[in-house]
């Protein structure tokens, strides 16, 4: 008798271009642990995908229907939905690993006190949250300031569309910077749909900014990247986890060479970690040929995945899989590490108070030297055009104060 | 036709001759669907009754924007951003004022008529699709205020709200949930019944058909062209906040000018100026996205599927259903759907003899 | 002429200097005329005459550029159009302005507008607020005008299926369901044959004198506009030439001249014997 | 001189042939039952009836134009020039050589006069359309002097406006939906005097519904009278305006007399042929 | 300093306004033929910049052949369109067919996410000077182009509406398609000729911002820009619509100048077009060239 298992997948809403590689590798990954493993004790896992266009009321008609079909646990993914969901599989007890990592989902049992965060104790992530990811780009621009001898205060600037995921990180990347001796110019807003952003880029030239967060996914970076390349501004861009990958540097062509992004996952795709002989067997589920690139979004599904894999393991072992016993799954490992994907999957650890997974983030810079309009990302990745470098790896402490912010 | 009447249904005095439900056929019909609606919690599951919540809401809502355009002729694109200042207005509401939310939800259809009246002062100048484009700026306007105003709506992280509850009955799941939205469906429905064949709802459409010769029947034209906006949006805000307090999360992204579509999709669809109808698009426009993926889900494994590779895609195909339906269903049944009832049911009422 | 209601002297409604101009185009300039109250008062004139102008003056749509029109003793030249059927002016229009989606019934509904009370609030909750009995009290009445102008059968259709004759003839139901003291009427038999001629000139006699109310008709039948006004007054190119009784209206060479063409054939007629 | 109700068998084929057709409202409102009328080349040809009888309809059902109303031509035949024409699209029918005067002026209103005309010669390439304008203008001293938005016309201009844009289009048979509609008596005339014109000067074709059935029956040699959608007597116009009942309730009184409109008695005193 | 950026950014705002302008024309144009608002206007562009992304870059074709055959593929596109669901729509109430223009958006958004996929594609490099500076302003060559060209078919719009026959007809259409059937205007030619013109005219523009940006769903949205745009000039006026385009994108970027300088709202970018709009519409109902509806009873 098959598990079934939820899972909300963008592949043609707003975020469509992250959600539907993120989404490939979560599908791919179960369909992998289906055929290879057996399922779970034995049992199929029944992954109901579900493409809810990034429409949040869509989501909660849809958890209605899996709720019927009694989902044991669901693969998230939005900023809005994850929210409008929480309450819903806190009160069902089904747990959540959701796409969102915005720090409000972190505070698991709600004792941070912060306005407008509750608790959230059935909902997960892989990876770091957005906040603690800009946190560490924030230390890396500090050291790279002082690297650079520049005179004077860098200014720091956050920019991204008035939405909760772009602003999710917001108060406390300005906060952190202003701690960090930045000068915090007015934020830029602009759209998260592909433009025209000359005249921020006029703005973020004036503002002469050093360090500008880019907060929106990568469709809408993109257009910034390359209006500002255009109006000739000089600043570094940090990214975020959604906001660049390997098809963002395609599109933006020379525009996005330079930017400074995390990347959750210990490699990429490539690189020889013992783990990575695991992804290209997943991957091989929906590309026979192997031949394929996969980028950062695809294997941070597969980690997901796996979290969530291992969790319902641990809670198939000695009794029923059930919600509540695959949540106390995620709390069984420390320095979590999916059994198989050492190298590619960085550790986690879960708490029942603290749901941030992981505080050591990665940095990485893309590199584009050449022209990216022919080819697509395979060809562009192994010619060597464009390049993923990792620039250093900085680890947060697990401040009490930063708790669910 | 409209100027059909059923041989053998005289009727004895004007009272007779002015009710909503003018056949005994109909009004039992209207006791049988309350009934079913009624006793729908026994049969279905949450998704089936989710589904019926939906429709009542929606519906709700969509009987506003029909008063607005269907009755008075003034097109709206921007009704999503009005049923969001309702589910705000009622979650703030309750939040601030620590007000039941009994009280919150027609308290939130009446501070939405207030806002909805402040946009449509300039309705009382402008026609057309200037009006339309008009309230296009107010979706954006307000969509931005959604998003700015933290006290208000949570800013863009948007905002938990509280299940209704009456008496310590509450109602935080469907099974509960259905029959408020059902006593606001009866409520709403019979209000714009009543309005319509009474003076203002006259006056209503008599500034639709022909405002120069309604202005000289004594009608106010600015009054009447305000007033139906501030109605659409009464009716908005009490189905945003009856959505507020069902999803129990309200966020801005929800209200994009895109739903604002939706609604209009829904009322043409339904039937310009009708009552019904609004109810019957609202279920329409709910049910088409289910019913398309009820089809690729019968079909998935299939050779179609293989072919067409309908599993990665059936968003697409969703969509382009959606769109699809929406236009096959103008070119065939321009009048909507509660046109083609009323053809059916002249149909069994004129059975045997109807060709 | 035929006896009449009586004519009280005290004009019910009076033009002063009235001029109108539109840009360039002088649609009226300097016309003074008043009605007596219970008489039925016809506007002659070629076309663009400013005939219809007038009468847009008087029920508001237009604002005259000088002059003034006092109505009952009150100036009404600047009374916004909406409070004018309150005031007890109703109007047809010369080119139909039915509501063409509504019933005929609806349409006659909306005449009494001004006569109902309850607003949208009593109005759903219709069983509560006393709309009920509003409407009901008020329909009876309106029956009693389709009664009047033999429109039983179209009670229910929309006004927008129904041939030209019968609209205009709804639409001097709703006129006059506005309960006006003075109605306006603009070519009310435009596109009709000789016996809905007979028909309407019966019912606008009757609305003279059995209902009351003063009338104000622009007419091109020269035939109607004799046999049933008391006082005709004749407009060409905006300016007032000729006023009086029919037939002396009739018989002035400049009117002859500028409207009927002379030896005109409707003069003809009108100089043959008449039947009683 | 007896009425002659057919006619003559030797006649050459008629321009427009209306054969016992039956036309439906929304798929279930018989307007036109069984009508038939035949209008032949080069003569004028009037169409009388009461309010609601269906003439307009009949005309519509010739242009095409029902088609745009939710109306639909159910049963016989509508031949012109001996080709069929029911069903076919109304622009394809104006440029066979039907243009009609519809009712109420139909003019359009944000356009000048000058545009409206130019309008009416639409299907029309060749070089004398500014050459007909200069007719029209002619016909209707008036419309030139109004420069302005066609809108802001009075009845009786936009009336003739409507007439002017139909000679603008030089079509072989016009279909005329009471012209005289809102004109002064002095006007009524002087249309009339074109029509004939229009039907002496160019040999065009004229199928006239009118109210004023005394002109009418003027200019017309053949007339039909219409009744709840069937044609109930037709005949040379002059053999009509003789007839008894057309006198009665088309034309006033009998012989030299006239009634009186003052003196009406108020019971129903129609005469129905039906 | 500062008014240098003031300045930069008031020629950005006429450089992209004037694109907005293009596609308002294109709107106008549908707009006065059948009273219709298209807001499948933005898809337009969309598929057109698609299909000339697609003939680029699988096809190889060079810049100008590409984009010739992308304009000649519109056109045929925009009378396919007419055909298969407008001429059924003909003689439906405006808001039936407006409907159904929404309809098109979502399926045409739909289809071109499914056959083009997901992700925003660049453009081949078309221009051997990608950037001109004017002003001391950075401007891509393509937006200069699209300037020139834009400024052509404007001239060629106000000929063809208040001079040519056709644009007498499809004006008369717009304002009662039975009187213009009895003219003996084909009604639905009016309507196949304008949703081709319109629709080629939007594809030079999808492909001019596709160019700039990248292709992606997202160009629709300039079918929502418009509507400013179109509002502010006035719904039937071309001339209105082109300077209703510079004045939306002016208006963003001194919105943006205000709003990084004073305000700090983040947002005006985005809405202060839509601010405008009611202003203007307070003051001018009908815009700033619309003609008045006739009252006249
Ligand atoms: N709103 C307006 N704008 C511009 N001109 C107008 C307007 N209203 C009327 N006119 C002009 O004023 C003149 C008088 O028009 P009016 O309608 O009063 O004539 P009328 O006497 O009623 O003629 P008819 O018998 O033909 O109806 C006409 O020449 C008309 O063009
Ligand atoms: N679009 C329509 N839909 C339904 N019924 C219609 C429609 N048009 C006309 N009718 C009906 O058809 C009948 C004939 O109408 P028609 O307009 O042909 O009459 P007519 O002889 O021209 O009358 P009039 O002299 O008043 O113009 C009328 O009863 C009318 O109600
Ligand atoms: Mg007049
Ligand atoms: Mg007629």
């Amino acid at each position: 008798q098959p598990i079934p298992l939820g899972h909300l997948m963008d592949l043609s809403g707003a975020t469509s271009d992250v959600g539907t590689p993120f989404a490939q590798g979560v599908n791919d990954t179960f369909a992998w642990v289906n055929r290879t493993r057996n399922g779970i004790a034995g049992r199929q896992v029944n992954v109901l995908a579900f493409d809810y266009g990034y429409q949040a009321p869509r989501s909660v008609s849809q958890y209605q229907a899996w709720s019927r079909d009694r989902v044991v646990g669901i693969m998230g993914w939005g900023t809005a939905d994850t929210e409008a969901l929480v309450r819903f599989v806190t009160r069902d007890r089904i747990p959540y690993v959701s796409g969102s990592y915005s720090a409000a989902l972190t505070d698991a049992a709600g004792k941070s006190g912060r306005p407008g965060v509750e608790a959230t104790g059935y909902n997960f992530f892989y990876g770091p949250s957005y906040s603690d990811a800009l946190r560490a780009m924030l230390q890396w621009a500090a050291e790279d300031w002082k690297a650079k001898g520049r005179p004077g205060r860098p200014k720091y600037v956050h920019m991204g569309g008035n939405h909760p995921y772009p602003n999710s990180p917001k108060a406390a990347g300005e906060a952190l910077a202003a701690e960090l001796g930045f000068e915090v110019l007015p934020a830029i807003v602009f759209a998260l749909t592909p433009g025209d952003y000359t005249a921020q880029c006029l703005t973020l030239k004036n503002q002469g900014a050093n360090y500008a967060y880019l907060g929106n996914t990568a469709g809408s970076n993109i257009s910034v990247l390359r209006a500002c390349q255009t109006a000739g501004v000089d600043v570094q861009f940090l990214g975020n986890v959604w906001g660049m990958d390997e098809n963002a540097m395609k599109a933006a062509g020379a525009a996005a060479n330079g930017v400074v992004f995390p990347v959750r996952t210990g490699a990429v795709w490539g690189q020889s970690v013992p783990g990575m002989a695991q992804a290209q067997a997943i991957s091989r589920i929906s590309d026979s040929s192997g031949n394929a690139y996969r980028p950062v979004h695809y294997l941070a599904g597969i980690c997901s995945a796996m979290l969530m894999v291992e969790a319902m393991q641990t809670a198939s072992e000695g009794g029923q899989i059930t919600g509540e016993r695959i949540r106390n799954g995620f709390y069984a490992r420390r320095d979590w590490v999916p059994q198989g994907f050492d190298g590619l999957c960085s550790p986690s650890n879960f708490t029942a108070e603290d749901h941030r997974g992981q505080l050591s983030v990665a940095l990485y810079r893309a590199r584009v030297t050449g022209d990216t309009s022919q080819g697509g990302v395979t060809e562009l990745m192994q010619a060597g055009t464009m390049k993923l470098e990792p620039v250093t790896t900085i680890t947060l402490p697990r401040r009490p104060d930063w708790l669910g912010w | 036709m409209a100027t059909l009447a059923p041989a053998g249904d005289f009727r004895t005095s004007y009272r007779a001759d002015m009710t909503i439900f003018p056949t005994r056929g109909s009004r039992l019909a209207l006791w049988l669907g309350l009934a079913l609606v009624a006793a729908s919690p026994l049969v279905f599951g949450r998704y089936e009754l989710g589904l019926l919540i939906n429709i009542g809401i929606m519906g709700i809502a969509a009987l506003g924007l029909n008063i607005l355009v269907g009755f008075t002729g003034q097109i709206s694109i921007g009704h999503a951003a009005f049923f969001g200042f309702g589910a705000f207005a009622s979650a703030y509401a309750h939040d601030t004022w620590h007000i039941p939310v009994v009280l919150c939800i027609p308290l939130a259809g009446i501070a939405t008529a207030l806002v909805g009246l402040v946009f449509g002062a300039p309705a009382a100048r402008l026609k057309g699709l200037y009006l339309a484009i008009a309230t296009l700026a107010a979706q954006f306007i307000l969509e931005d205020f959604f998003a700015r105003a933290q006290w208000f709506t949570g800013g863009v992280a948007g905002r938990i709200t509280e299940p209704f509850a009456l008496f310590g009955w509450v109602a935080d799941r469907e099974e509960s949930f259905l029959y408020v939205v059902l006593a606001w469906v009866i409520l709403m429905f019979l209000g714009a019944a009543n309005l319509l064949r009474t003076r203002d709802g006259r006056a209503l459409v008599a500034v639709r058909d022909h405002y120069l010769s309604a202005e000289m029947m004594g009608i106010n034209l600015a009054y009447y062209r305000t007033l139906s906006f501030g109605i659409a949006s009464f009716y908005a805000g009490i189905a945003g906040a009856l959505y507020a307090h069902y999803l129990l999360f309200v966020s801005v992204e929800a209200f994009n000018i895109l739903f604002s579509i939706q609604f209009l999709g829904m009322v043409i669809i339904g039937g310009l100026g009708s009552v019904m109808g609004s109810l019957m698009g609202a279920a329409f426009m709910v049910l088409l996205p289910e019913v398309v993926q009820a089809g690729a889900d019968a079909l998935a494994g299939s050779a179609i599927d293989h072919a067409l590779k309908l599993g990665a895609s059936i968003s697409f195909l969703r969509e382009m259903a959606v769109g699809a339906a929406i236009i096959l269903f103008l070119i065939f049944e321009p009048d909507g759907l509660a046109h083609r009832w009323r053809l059916i049911k002249a149909y069994w009422k004129l059975y045997p003899f109807s060709h | 002429m035929a006896e009449a209601a009586p004519i009280l002297e005290a004009p019910i409604l009076e033009a002063r200097g009235v001029s109108l101009r539109f840009g360039g185009v002088r649609a009226l300039t300097e016309v003074s005329f008043a009605i007596r109250q219970g008489e039925v008062f016809s506007i002659i004139g070629p076309n663009g005459a400013g005939k219809t102008s007038m009468v847009n003056c008087i029920s508001g749509r237009y604002r005259p550029t000088e002059g003034g029109i006092w109505f009952g003793g009150q100036e009404i030249t600047r009374v916004p159009v909406r409070r004018r059927a309150a005031l007890g002016i109703g109007r047809t229009f010369q080119n139909l302005a039915l509501f063409g989606h509504m019933s005929v019934l609806d349409n006659i509904m909306v005449g009494r507008h001004h006569l109902l009370r309850r607003g949208f609030l009593p109005g759903m909750l219709y069983w509560l607020g006393g709309a009920q009995r509003e409407e009901i009290a008020h329909r009876r009445e309106v029956e009693e005008i389709i009664d009047f102008l033999e429109i039983q059968h179209v009670r229910k259709a929309p006004a927008g299926t129904l041939s030209y004759g019968l609209r205009k003839r709804v639409e001097l139901a709703r006129a006059v369901a506005l309960k006006p003291k003075l109605i306006l009427l603009d070519e009310p038999m435009a596109g009709m044959n000789l016996e809905e001629k007979e028909d309407m000139a019966r019912f606008i006699l009757d609305l003279n004198e059995e209902w009351g109310m003063t009338v104000l008709m622009i007419e091109h039948d020269m035939g109607v506009v004799m046999d049933i006004s008391h006082r005709v007054m004749v407009l060409d190119f905006g300016r007032r030439i000729a006023e009086g009784a029919p037939e002396a209206v009739l018989a002035d060479p400049h009117v002859k001249r500028a409207y009927l063409g002379e030896a005109d054939e409707a003069v003809r007629d009108l100089d043959e014997p008449v039947t009683a | 001189m007896s009425a002659s109700l057919k006619l003559p068998e030797a006649a050459p084929a008629p321009l427009l042939e209306v054969k016992n057709i039956e036309v439906v409202y929304n798929d279930v409102i018989l307007v036109l039952r069984g009508l038939s009328l035949a209008v032949p080349q080069g003569k004028i040809v009037a169409l009388l009836g009461a309010n609601g009888a269906g003439k307009s309809t009949t005309l519509k059902a010739i242009s095409g134009l029902l088609k745009t109303e939710e109306g639909e031509v159910t049963r016989g035949e509508i031949t012109f020039d001996g080709a069929r024409i029911d069903g076919i699209d109304p622009h394809l029918i104006v440029r066979r050589g039907i243009f009609q005067v519809m009712e109420g002026r139909r003019i359009i209103a944000d356009m000048t006069c000058l545009e409206n005309l130019r309008l009416g010669a639409f299907i029309r390439s060749d070089a004398e359309v500014k050459r007909d304008i200069d007719m029209v203008y002619e016909y209707f001293p008036r419309l030139k002097e109004r420069t302005g938005l066609a809108g802001y016309l009075s009845g009786g201009e936009q009336q003739m406006l409507a007439i002017g844009r139909a000679l603008m289009a030089r079509p072989k048979l016009i279909l005329m939906d009471e012209p005289s509609m809102g004109l002064s008596p002095l006007l009524v005339k002087e249309v009339f005097g074109i029509i004939r014109r229009l039907n002496e000067e160019l040999g065009i074709t004229i199928l006239l519904v009118e109210q004023n059935a005394r002109m009418a029956l003027s200019v017309a040699s053949h007339a039909y009278v219409m009744e709840q959608g069937k044609v109930v007597l037709d005949g040379s116009a002059a053999a009509l305006a003789e007839n008894e009942d057309v006198k009665e309730f088309y034309l006033g009184g009998h012989g030299t007399e006239r009634k009186s409109f003052r003196n009406l008695k108020s019971y129903k005193r129609r005469k129905r042929w039906l | 300093m500062d008014s240098a950026l003031l300045l930069q950014l008031t020629l950005n705002g006429l450089i992209v306004g004037a694109l907005y302008g293009v596609v308002a024309m294109s709107f106008v144009l549908i707009y006065k033929a059948s009273q219709v608002v298209n807001f499948a206007q933005g898809e337009f562009l969309l598929v057109g910049a698609w299909v000339c992304w697609w003939l680029l870059t699988d096809w190889q074709l060079p810049f100008w052949l590409g984009f010739l055959v992308t304009l000649a593929f519109m056109t045929a596109f925009g009378m396919i369109l007419q055909v298969v669901v407008l001429r059924p729509l003909i003689g439906e109430p405006v808001i039936s067919v407006i409907m159904a223009t929404i309809g098109l958006g979502i399926f045409f958004q739909a289809l071109m996410k499914w056959i083009f996929g997901v992700f925003a594609k660049p453009f081949p490099p078309i221009f051997p000077v990608e950037q001109v500076s004017v002003l001391g302003l950075q401007v891509q060559s393509v937006y200069l182009l699209s300037l020139g060209i834009s400024l052509l078919i404007m001239l060629g719009f106000a000929w063809f509406f208040t001079l040519s026959k056709h644009g007498l007809a499809m004006r008369a259409t717009a304002f009662d398609q039975q009187v213009a059937q009895s003219l003996g205007i084909s009604v639905p030619r009016v309507f196949a000729m304008s949703w081709a013109i319109s629709a080629m005219v939007s594809a030079l523009a999808g492909v001019v911002v596709g160019v700039v940006n990248g292709v992606s769903s997202a160009l629709s949205f300039y079918g929502i820009k418009v509507f400013p745009a179109v509002i502010l000039g006035g719904l039937d006026s071309v001339v209105g619509a082109v300077l209703g385009g510079l004045i939306v994108g002016l208006l963003e970027n001194w919105a943006q100048y205000l709003d990084a300088h004073w305000l700090n709202w983040g947002n005006m970018y985005g809405v202060a077009p839509f601010y405008a709009l009611i202003l203007i519409l307070l003051i001018k109902p009908y815009g700033l060239f619309g003609t008045k509806n006739i009252e006249r009873v």
